[in-house]
Parts: structure tokens; C-alpha cells; sequence
């Protein structure tokens, strides 16, 4: 929440926003699985103008072996932007930024992943932000689950992740970049619905706690249509042979 | 939980256990923080300085300001960066080299808290448009490790930032140069205290110490303004948040934080 | 070859084998590149943009424009860096950490063959002599790895820059200013292409995969331009070649690289 | 030795220094003994405005084990600058300033410690510059070697340390930062009073043979000062409940 | 090949370089073999203006023990330029042109080194560039070729090496620093003549076909002048006692 | 010395039983560094360069010189950088990498022993006031390592100064230009000496070479300038000094030093 000033209207007299969107209304999102032929889980998420990869390895041996757990697998997250990702040129070193973010998402996939199944082993997600346009980290983690699932590990439940946030003293639902850079508030969320769990929360800028609460649930709708999203690029893999064919 | 090792799993069920009996291992009620001591100006050298105590983790912040160059397309803005080390002498577990991904969450959590309530008013610290402005560095060392460093953090960089004081430059030659003796008052908007809240179980407690904080399930850490806004917000942890629990979350940052901002404030008074 | 692994020196027998008898392991002609798909705008937001996908390896590249200052003693001359990272999504044996030395390879061997053949023409993207000049910046990223990277990443950096435009900067005040809106094709000169080798027993193969690559006895990559010249080489691995071997490679990277380049021209054209 | 020059008198016509002492006094020393709850052993000194911070753990197990020594325990000692702690921001990263003087520490307390004791361990010294105002290393030294008799770990003797120097063509007992500046000579000396021995001495600055000698005596006479000090703050924390209760 | 413009004449109307030579001519090069008191092995080889010190050590063991291989030794070569060997000071750190660089010469001398007789062990070759006069790499590949030697390490022959390139339109030998910067093409050659075999190649510039065979054929020309250098400078050290008392 | 392996120990114990006898293990009286031989010239390309070779301890160092930005309040001074690093071809025991605490301080020590003395006349190396002056560049290079890289890095850098020339810039737009071949000799004030002694047993010995490098009780290095005064010291090692040992040390350093700084003169004077 810059706070930039600026001269776009994020939301007009008919509250419309900037690219179109009603309030409650999220960018348009499109998922592809197995779209990696050495990874052993993947997929592709477009995001709006978000572009991510995301692959999975494992469970797999732990190098070095003082790093693994006995008593359960761990789970590694690894959040990359390429360096044509943004506008300004990326220097390739991992950022703070990107080390923060990491260390999020893993901590919003762990709850869903059955480890304890895998002593002694690592499960490794890569996240790799090809294009990036506000919400990177929501649209990482869907993609996240869903290579999770392709590469059949175990789990309690999908996360599904859409951010919801305030602009132009509205709430809105998956606030873009711009949105981003000059609204009030951002609050990324990622959600179990089976389990009803939120397992990612963050939040720059400001609300009420009223504003707070409701903040939240226009979210978990956000969350839920892209849970159905997730579902469908599953079964579109896994089961359109023979609706198909 | 299941990454957790045998000990810390009996440590677990000996604290829930407690929990269910509506006790915490050290005596203190669910909601209740551990006490807090701010000493100010512990380093008179630094442009503003404090140490916070909180229960026995302690952490000292200092305050050095110093002319540098805005972020780019934010030219007409002050700078504030914030860090955080968990210096090695702060328990036998604390390394030394570049820093973790824990600490590297701690100090951009803290920054966030105090850049997101718009805590110092920066757009008082710019000395010539888009070319050199005013630069607020707030580092933290935790010199004690008894768990929460997120609070511990940020109460030291919040104190040592409202007892600061802004040297004054003027521009000459294209360069800042320092005119001795008229600093002022740093620009304070609104006080912003964070409170970090621990899920055992179905048990919400404030504050956690290190013994609670190493059988977490999840945490959550909420920034409140003097306004009783919330103004930032990190989940963390192996478990997630029920709705409900996140609304009683909220609920409990505003009471506990309007609490610690008086402690606060009434340390900072006689400093200004 | 003696520090090929006991499963590495099976599968180099057996590929031995099928190449006495003038077949590879996957069917291809021993002077015959995988199937080359390009694909351009890919990313839509940076300055130029390609996938190119070499059998089952996978490259993309993304090209960002932006003023920068020129090398040393190279004022008149705009600047051209090409990196290459094998993301660890890649493959199983790809690490995250700083470029090891294979990689750093590959980005140099990349950079030489389109910097030699005078792709781009640098003269042009020269805003003030000496002191701002225009950078084009083309980053390789690995996204699946069955071999032969140096071609991958080769020719998903040239079909990007070919796709590039480059964005109108005017001085003012010493400093670049972007005009908006005006950005205009990148000059191109040639179309570098490169064609690697290996070399196993005697045999030379063209555009070996991975299996074939874990068991070369050696490798050569050369870099040919429109004109039939050739513009870059590199050799590698742990034997040599003789001169009549040498020849025979320099004679199969023109004809490959005709092809090549007519794959390339004609997947770039749409959209220039 | 920067022999910068400067508006300062350093020495005036009676003999006194810029900051009100004489040329044979040390600055104002407290140590605060047993200041950390997590650390084995831990000091706080106050030299001056130098604030400075010593915790010790150990004897405790090296890792890596190649490390270890199978004959005796080994000393590690780091001395760090925070950030704030002087005039210009410092980079957080240790400066090649930094690492020289934890090895000249490290080899000024070896003497002192009864490494022998403790094979296949270390010992870490852990010396934290809060406020710097010249003379950093000697009071970090006078603050280890409480902090390792807080330790409990077995010593020879204790390691106090003072600096000696020359400005305004004197020879000047405990060099402050501006006498540093625009002296003409600093000598941090660290000495063991009951074995006689010098462990520490470096010196920036120009001195003839016979001023040496002369200011090595005169900083002797300031370690053995700082020796008392160091004595009283241990007897104060193991000694005080059955005097003053 | 920079191709900066220059005013210098790289070939008058006799055929004559720059320096004085013919387009077929290498420049002075002189090896010094056993230079190092406690390296293995060693040679200090001028090259024109290029000074460079080989030193090799091994076989010797490998530290981490899982770098080593059960099946034989390894070759580990470090190609490194001082601060002052080049016209601007070199900062310390290793750039990417010498992590290159070690690379392509660990993979030139490779074919040439008998490394199945030392299994679990590494042979470290360290080259250390003085002096840089363009063709360093050429250089330092001779001085690795001698030191081995010198080592005792067995060999299936000495690698050589000169390179060859173009100016002016014309194919020259041995490219110096001047012909490099302003010259059409630089092709450096690494060569075992009695196996011949080309194990160092590598080009930048511009050549048909036709030049790159010729091109080839003047600078093996180069590598076998240079052989017969490598291998008195050996004999001078091992049987010049014979000879000369 | 508890730390020493045993074989060192037996080293100590068999150099110590020699010392009883009032000798050394190579023959030296105790107050006799070995040999040293300086060569001047080694590196024609570079500003001054100079190879020391002390006994069978070898070291190359290169001179640069160029315009730098001063350090920040010392604007009317030029700037003096050392540095040192240990080839890995000069000892079995050499690593790559990062410079090790041991290499940072024998560059330290080096540096200061030339500052302290103010042996290069830093004020007449200014372009332009706080804005553009003159840098020294000594790099050090240890090629042979057999023990006291101190005095080894130290003869070689200071013969190497004192060859140096130091180019002639102007002024231009606020940039230094370079005035082709009008160099001047770099101007000396005094020639600093620094003599490293061992401390073993009772026995001060002076130049130890490796062997007894490793089993040294503690070490001192004093540097005297031309003068006979002591412009800089360095204690090292496990050990401490009697007060009657430093006088002594003192006094040594400047009988030995006088001598070397003959030799250093001697070897210089014909390359001026």
C-alpha cells in the first residue's frame, strides 16, 4: 500500500474498477497440470496478468542428511521471480521479499500436506513468477496445490489463495497491481474449504475491524471459485479421456 | 505438529493440558502479555535508542538518520528501513552469518507494522525532490531470546523512533550538508503496537514465551494504529485460523495493543 | 569416460551400439536437431519474449530494455548481457544457489554467439556518448532439461531479441527520460545460430539429449551467421577432436543451422 | 592515527584533556556481571560512552565435529559492531576490521583460559559493541574475561585491558576517540597482572624505543585499575547477598 | 573481438604485425620448470608478455570425501588473474571470464592426464596469471601441461598450446592483446600431438569455413613450436646435470 | 601451545632443545631473519612491483595506480589499499576462497605499518578536493608460503612502492584524465620496516620460518620507519609478553630493521 498518487480512477460512479471488475469479481484464472516432463507434479497458472510455473519434487532424499526429520517428511517452498518478471529489470539474487514469501507459502501449504507419511524425506516446491501482476503469491499458491496434487502426495485439502483487499474506500475482491500500488488495503488469503482453514494471511494498509472481518469472507468467495478452478484443471487432466474421447 | 521433536511434543501436552485448566506455564492469564520495560535513550550517541523488555526477551533498538537517496517513483518521500538480528550471545541456538528466513520475517513484519500506520509522517523528510531525502534506519538487536521477538522488535523500534530526534540538513552544492545543533522532533501520525497471538489446539494465548512458542500449531501477528485500526497482519506457522478465531484475534490486538501503547507512550513521555 | 558412472557406462555402451548400426536412441538421424518449437510474446510485459522448446527441453527467455551506462572504454556502444539459470523445476539434479560453472558456461557461450555475429546493432542504442547508453538485457531460464542447453537457450534468446522493441529514451538534464509509446523494432543485423555436437567413439551427433549428453566423450558448440560464417565456438568435455572431425562439425553447423534459422525466421515473423 | 586536524585542544596549558581528565586517568569504567539470562556467562561494561555487551557459552560441543579438537577445548571469539553504534550507520555485514580484532582478542584471552580442560569443545565469546567511543577492544576484553569467570570457566587470570597513547606530544593513559583521531599514537595493551604477561598490544603511531617502554608502563598502571573494577563486579554479583543483607 | 577502432596499423605493406612479426610467428616464450619449493610440481612460462606461475598438487585427498570418485581421480583447475596483471585493477573476487576459464582448461587437459590410476583421489592445478598480454589462457594451458609433468603425474601426452586468428584480413598466429581488441577473429587451440588431438577450442570472430580449417592448421603449426619448448624446458631440469658438468 | 598436533609438539620439543643450545634449526643465530632477495620490475605493465624472496618464503607485489573517490572526511588525501592472499600454489594448506581471518590480518598489518609511517605522502595525490584523488593499489600474492608472510608481503610491498611511478591526471569536466607519459616517481617520506619475532619458551627469535612458525608460543611484529622509531605493532599467538621481552623486542626491530632496509634500498635504487 504505496499510497501513490495517481491519476486512475480505481473505481468508477457505477463502481467499476479500473480493468472492468465489479468489486466482487476476480481476475480471470486458467490452469494448466503436468506441463513439465522432469518435474513429478506441475502446473501453470495464468492470474490475471500473472504467469507462474510451479513444480514439485519428492518426497525425496534429504541433502544434507542432519537436515531430515525422522519422525516426519518437510516441506521446502521455493518463491522465484525471473528477472524480466517486472517492469524494472530483477537482479537474480533472491531478495528478502522473496525470501519472506517463501517462507509464507510454506507455511500456508504445510497444513494441507500429509508429511508424517514420509520420514526422513523432503517434498519440493518451486514456484517460479514468470510474469508478474499484483497477487503473485495467492496465484503462486494455487498453482502450488495443484502441482502438489498432480504429483500425488497426500493431502487433508487443497489451498486455494485470492487476495481481497480496499480501494477507492470499497472493498474489493483480488486487487491487481494497480489496485495494489494505489488502494488502501491488501490482504492476501489462501484457504482450506474442506477444513475450513485459513492458512495464508497477510495485510498491508489499513481497515477497520469491521471492515476486517468482512474483508475476510469476500476473500474465502474469492478463495472458493478458484478451489472450483483447481478441481476442474485436475479432472481435465486426469479424467478427460474419457469424457473425451 | 508432527515436525516437532519428542521433547517439545511432551512440553506440548504438559502447556495444553494446563490450557484446559485456563492456565498458562508461567501463571499469566490467556490474555495477558508479559510485563513490559522500555528503557529510552540507552544509546545517547544513536539519534534515538531503547531497550524493551518483555518478559525475558529482550531486544535494543537504535535509530541512526541520515541523508540517502529516495526508492525509485517515490521521490517525494522520506526512506525507513528497519532490520533485525538475533545476536549470538541471545541463546545457545542464535547463528551467526547472513540472516535466516525467521529473522528475515521479523524484521519485515516490523517494518511493515510501522510503514503500513504511516507511523512517521515521510513526506516531511525529503530535502530536494526525487534526488536526496531523509533516511530513518531502525535496527533491532535481540540481545535475550525468550520467544515473541515480533512484539519485543517492534516495541524497541517504536519507542526508540518516537524519543528520536531529526538532525536538520539543508541542500548546498547538490550535496546535503548537516546544520549542527537544530535537530527536531521526529513527525509521529499514530503509534502502532503490534500483538502476536499463538492457536494451541483451540487455545488462543497472547504473547507466547519460548516454551509456548516451539509447540505453536499457528501464530498470527496483528498492528494496530492509535486508532484501533488494523493497519498490517502475518500468519505464520504449521496450522491455519477458523474465521471466527481471526475475528477474536482482532478483537484481542486492539485490547492488548491499547494496553502496550500506553506503557509506551507513558516510557517515551519524559524522553521527548 | 572414466568418470562416467557404472549406469552411465551402460547406457553409453548401449547408445555405442545403436550407433554403429547408424541409429540413436530416440530414432533421430545422427546429423538430425530434436523438433524446435518457438513460441513468442510469452511474456507479454517484458520488452520481447520466447519459449523454445528443443525436443523436451524447455527455455524461457525474457528480454528487458533499459538505460544503463556503457562499458569502459565502449561509450559508442549500447550493451548486450545474457544470462542463463537451469531453474531447479528443471530437473531432479538442478540446485537453487549461486550459477555453478556449467551454467556460467552456457551464459557466456549464449552471450558470445550473439554478441561476435554483431546481432544487434549497438552503435544504434547510444543515448549520450560515454555516459548513458541503451542495455538489452536477455535473461535465459531453463524450465525443463533434457540437454543440450547451449541450443535451447540459444535460440530462445535470439527468437526473443528478434521479437524485441525497443522503448524511445531522450535525454534530459543529463538523466534518460522514457517517451512513451514510441518504442521501435530492435536492429538486427544477422541471425546467429548455434549448433552443438557430440562426440562418442567416433561418431558425431547433432543436438544430443539428455542421455546422450551424460555420455559424450566430448562436445563442441558452433555459432554460425546468416551469411554461412562462423561467428563463435566453444569445445568441451573431457577428450578432443581431431582437425578432420573439426571440419565435419564446422560443415554440419551450417547446414543444421540453415534449418535452424528458417524455423526461428519463420516463427518470429507474425510477430514483428 | 588519522593525525586529522582539528580545532581540538587536546591537551591544555595545565596538563588537563579535552574531556576533563588527566593524562593519567582512565575514563569512567562499570561492569554490570551475569546481565543475560540465556548466555552461560555474561558482562556489561560501561568505558567511557562505550557500551559493550559479553556473553559466553560453553564448554560446548563443536560443530562441525572437524573442528573440534580431540587434545582440548578451543576459544571462538566474535566481536561485532551493531549497527548504531557509531557516528556513520555501519553495515550489518562483519567488516574486515571486525574479524581482525576477534582474532587479536581470541589470542589475547587464550592465555587466560584453561582450554586443556575441555577437549572436543568450545568456548564462545560473544562481544557485542552497542556504543563505540573509541577504545572498543580493550573494554570488549575487560567485559570477556568477566563474562568467562561468570561462565565459570576455569582462568589463569583475568585479562584487563587499557589503551595507552600519545597526543599534544604526551604520553596519555586510555586514548578517547577524539585523541585517536588527531593523536599522535594509540596502544591498546591487555595484560594478566598475576602471570606478568602482555597478551594484547598493537599500536597506530609513531613512538621512539623509550616512549614505548614509557607507555606500556603507563598502561599497565590502567590495566591494573580495570583489573580492580573487574573484581569488584564479580565479588558484587557472588559475594554481595552476604554483606549488604 | 571487440572491434574497437583503432589507429593502429595490425599489418604493414610487408606483412609485418604490429610487434614486429610475421603473420606465422609466435611470440618469445620461455619456461621455467620446478619454480615453486612446495608445490608438486611447476613452471613459470613467459609468453610475449604474459607471465604466468603454474603450481600442481596431488594426487591428495579430497575434501568433502563425497566430491571424490571410487572409480578414479579427478582433475580440479583453477585459472585465476592477480589484481595488478591487467591495465585496470582486477577486484579479487573470481569473475565469471576466469570460472569460464577453468572450466574449458580442466577440459583441455583432461584427455591428457591419466587420472584412472588415482582413484579417490584430486590433482589440483592452480594458475596463477601475473601478467596478462592477451592469450593468457594458451599460456597458462602450457605452464598446466609442464607442471604436470614436473608433478610426476602420468600423461598420455603434454597438452600445447598457441592460438591463431585473423587481422587485417589476413590469418595470423599467436594473437597478442593489441590484435585481440581490434582484430576479425581469435581462436585459441589446445593440442596433444601425438595422439592429435584438439582438446581447447574455442572462437570469437568472425571466419568461413575456409579460414576456420586454415586457421586450424596455422595454429597447430604454433602448438607444436611451442611442444618443443615445453618439452626442452622439462629435459633442462631433468638431464641438463648430465649435460652441462 | 596445547592446541599444536603431535607432531608439532615434537617439533617444539626438538627446536626448543636446539634454542637451549643457543641455535636454530637452520643454522641462523636468533636474531638473524634468512636471506632476502627483492627483484624490482617483475611486473612491467604495473605502476611499481617488486618480488621478496625470505628465505624460501616468496612473495609478488603489484602496484596500481588510479583515481578513486577519497574516503569520506579525508578528502584531502589520497587513498593507500593493501591487500594479501595466499595462492593455493604456495602451500599444500592453502585455500581458495574468501580471505581467512589469518590473511585479513597479515594485509592489516601490512596496510598500517605503511600508513603509520606515513611513508607515501598521501596529500600531494589530490585531483580535486573531496571529490577526485589518487589511489595506491599494493596487492600482495604469496606464492611460496614457508612461514612470516608479515615481513615477507611487507619488503615486498614497500620495495614495490618504492619503485612505483604514479601517472599524471587533470581535471576535465570533473573527471581525471589521463596526461600519457608524464608519470613521477611516488613521493617517499620515510621506508617503514616491519621485523616479526617468535616468542618461545624464553627464546626470542627473530624471521621464524615455518617449521618454527607452527609451534610458536606467541609472536610480535614491530615496524620502525627510517627514523629508528616504531610506527606500528602486532602481537599474535597463544601466549602473552613479559614487559623485559617487549623491550627487547623493541630493540631488535630496530637493529634487524636497519639492515633490511638496506637491503631494500640497495635492490630499489637502481630501478628509480
Amino acid at each position: 500500500m504505496g499510497g501513490r498518487e495517481t491519476d486512475v480512477v480505481l473505481l468508477d460512479e457505477n463502481g467499476i474498477r479500473s480493468d472492468g471488475r465489479k468489486v466482487n469479481e476476480t481476475r480471470k484464472v486458467t490452469i494448466k497440470v503436468g506441463v513439465l516432463k522432469n518435474a513429478d507434479g506441475s502446473a501453470y497458472i495464468e492470474f490475471g496478468g500473472n504467469k507462474i510455473l510451479a513444480g514439485v519434487f519428492g518426497p525425496r532424499d534429504v541433502h544434507p542428511k542432519h537436515m531430515s526429520n525422522p519422525d516426519t517428511g518437510i516441506l521446502r517452498v521455493r518463491y522465484h521471480m525471473e528477472p524480466f518478471s517486472v517492469s524494472e529489470r530483477k537482479n537474480p539474487a533472491p531478495s528478502r521479499r522473496e525470501i519472506e514469501i517463501s517462507k509464507v507459502l510454506k507455511e500456508a501449504l504445510e497444513p494441507a500436506v500429509i508429511l508424517e507419511k514420509f520420514p526422513r524425506t523432503a517434498i519440493d516446491v518451486y514456484l517460479e513468477v514468470l510474469q508478474a501482476d499484483g497477487g503473485t503469491r495467492c496465484a503462486a499458491l494455487d498453482a502450488a496445490s495443484v502441482a502438489l496434487a498432480d504429483a500425488g502426495i497426500p493431502m487433508r485439502d487443497m489451498v486455494c489463495s485470492c487476495a481481497a483487499g480496499k480501494a477507492a474506500d470499497a472493498l474489493i475482491l483480488d486487487v491487481n497491481n494497480e489496485e495494489d500500488q494505489a488502494g488502501q488495503a491488501d490482504m492476501p488469503i489462501g484457504y482450506m474449504p474442506n477444513l475450513g482453514k485459513i492458512t495464508l494471511l497477510q495485510l498491508d494498509g489499513v481497515l477497520t475491524t469491521d471492515e476486517f472481518k468482512k474483508c475476510i469472507e469476500l476473500g474465502l468467495e474469492g478463495c472458493k471459485q478458484v478451489y472450483e478452478i483447481q478441481k476442474n484443471a485436475l479432472r481435465e487432466k486426469y479424467f478427460s479421456s474419457g469424457d473425451n474421447n | 505438529m508432527t515436525n516437532l521433536s519428542i521433547i517439545d511434543k511432551l512440553k506440548r501436552s504438559k502447556i495444553l493440558d494446563l490450557l484446559q485448566e485456563g492456565k498458562r506455564i508461567d501463571d499469566r492469564a490467556l490474555d495477558e502479555p508479559r510485563p513490559l520495560v522500555i528503557d529510552t535513550g540507552v544509546i545517547p550517541h544513536a539519534n534515538g535508542s531503547a531497550r524493551a523488555r518483555l518478559g525475558d526477551t529482550e531486544v535494543v533498538s537504535g535509530i541512526k538518520v541520515q541523508p540517502d537517496k529516495p526508492f525509485p517513483d517515490m521521490g517525494d518521500k522520506g526512506i525507513f528501513i528497519c532490520t533485525a538480528e538475533i545476536l549470538p550471545l541471545a541463546h545457545p541456538s542464535a547463528e551467526t552469518g547472513p540472516p535466516q528466513p525467521n529473522v528475515i520475517e521479523i524484521a519485515r513484519v516490523v517494518d511493515r507494522g510501522i510503514r503500513e500506520s504511516g507511523m512517521i509522517d515521510l513526506s516531511q523528510m525529503v530535502l530536494q525532490k526525487d534526488k536526496s531525502v531523509i533516511g530513518v534506519f531502525a535496527d533491532n538487536v535481540v540481545t535475550d531470546h525468550d520467544g515473541n521477538l515480533f512484539d519485543a522488535c517492534s516495541y524497541a523500534a517504536v519507542a526508540a523512533i518516537i524519543t528520536s530526534k531529526i538532525p536538520k540538513w539543508e541542500m548546498k552544492d547538490d550535496k546535503p550538508v548537516l546544520i549542527e545543533d537544530q535537530a527536531s522532533d521526529t513527525p509521529i501520525t499514530t503509534i502502532p503496537i503490534s500483538v502476536t497471538m499463538g492457536l494451541m489446539g483451540e487455545f488462543i494465548i497472547v504473547d507466547p514465551n519460548l516454551d509456548e512458542w516451539e509447540c505453536l500449531d499457528a501464530r498470527i501477528t496483528i498492528t494496530t494504529n492509535s486508532d484501533g485500526n488494523i493497519v498490517a497482519l502475518q500468519k505464520g506457522g504449521s496450522d491455519g485460523f477458523s474465521l471466527e478465531q481471526l475475528v477474536k484475534c482482532s478483537e484481542l490486538s486492539i485490547v492488548v495493543g491499547k494496553k502496550i501503547r500506553d506503557i509506551i507512550k507513558q516510557a517515551t513521555e519524559g524522553s521527548k
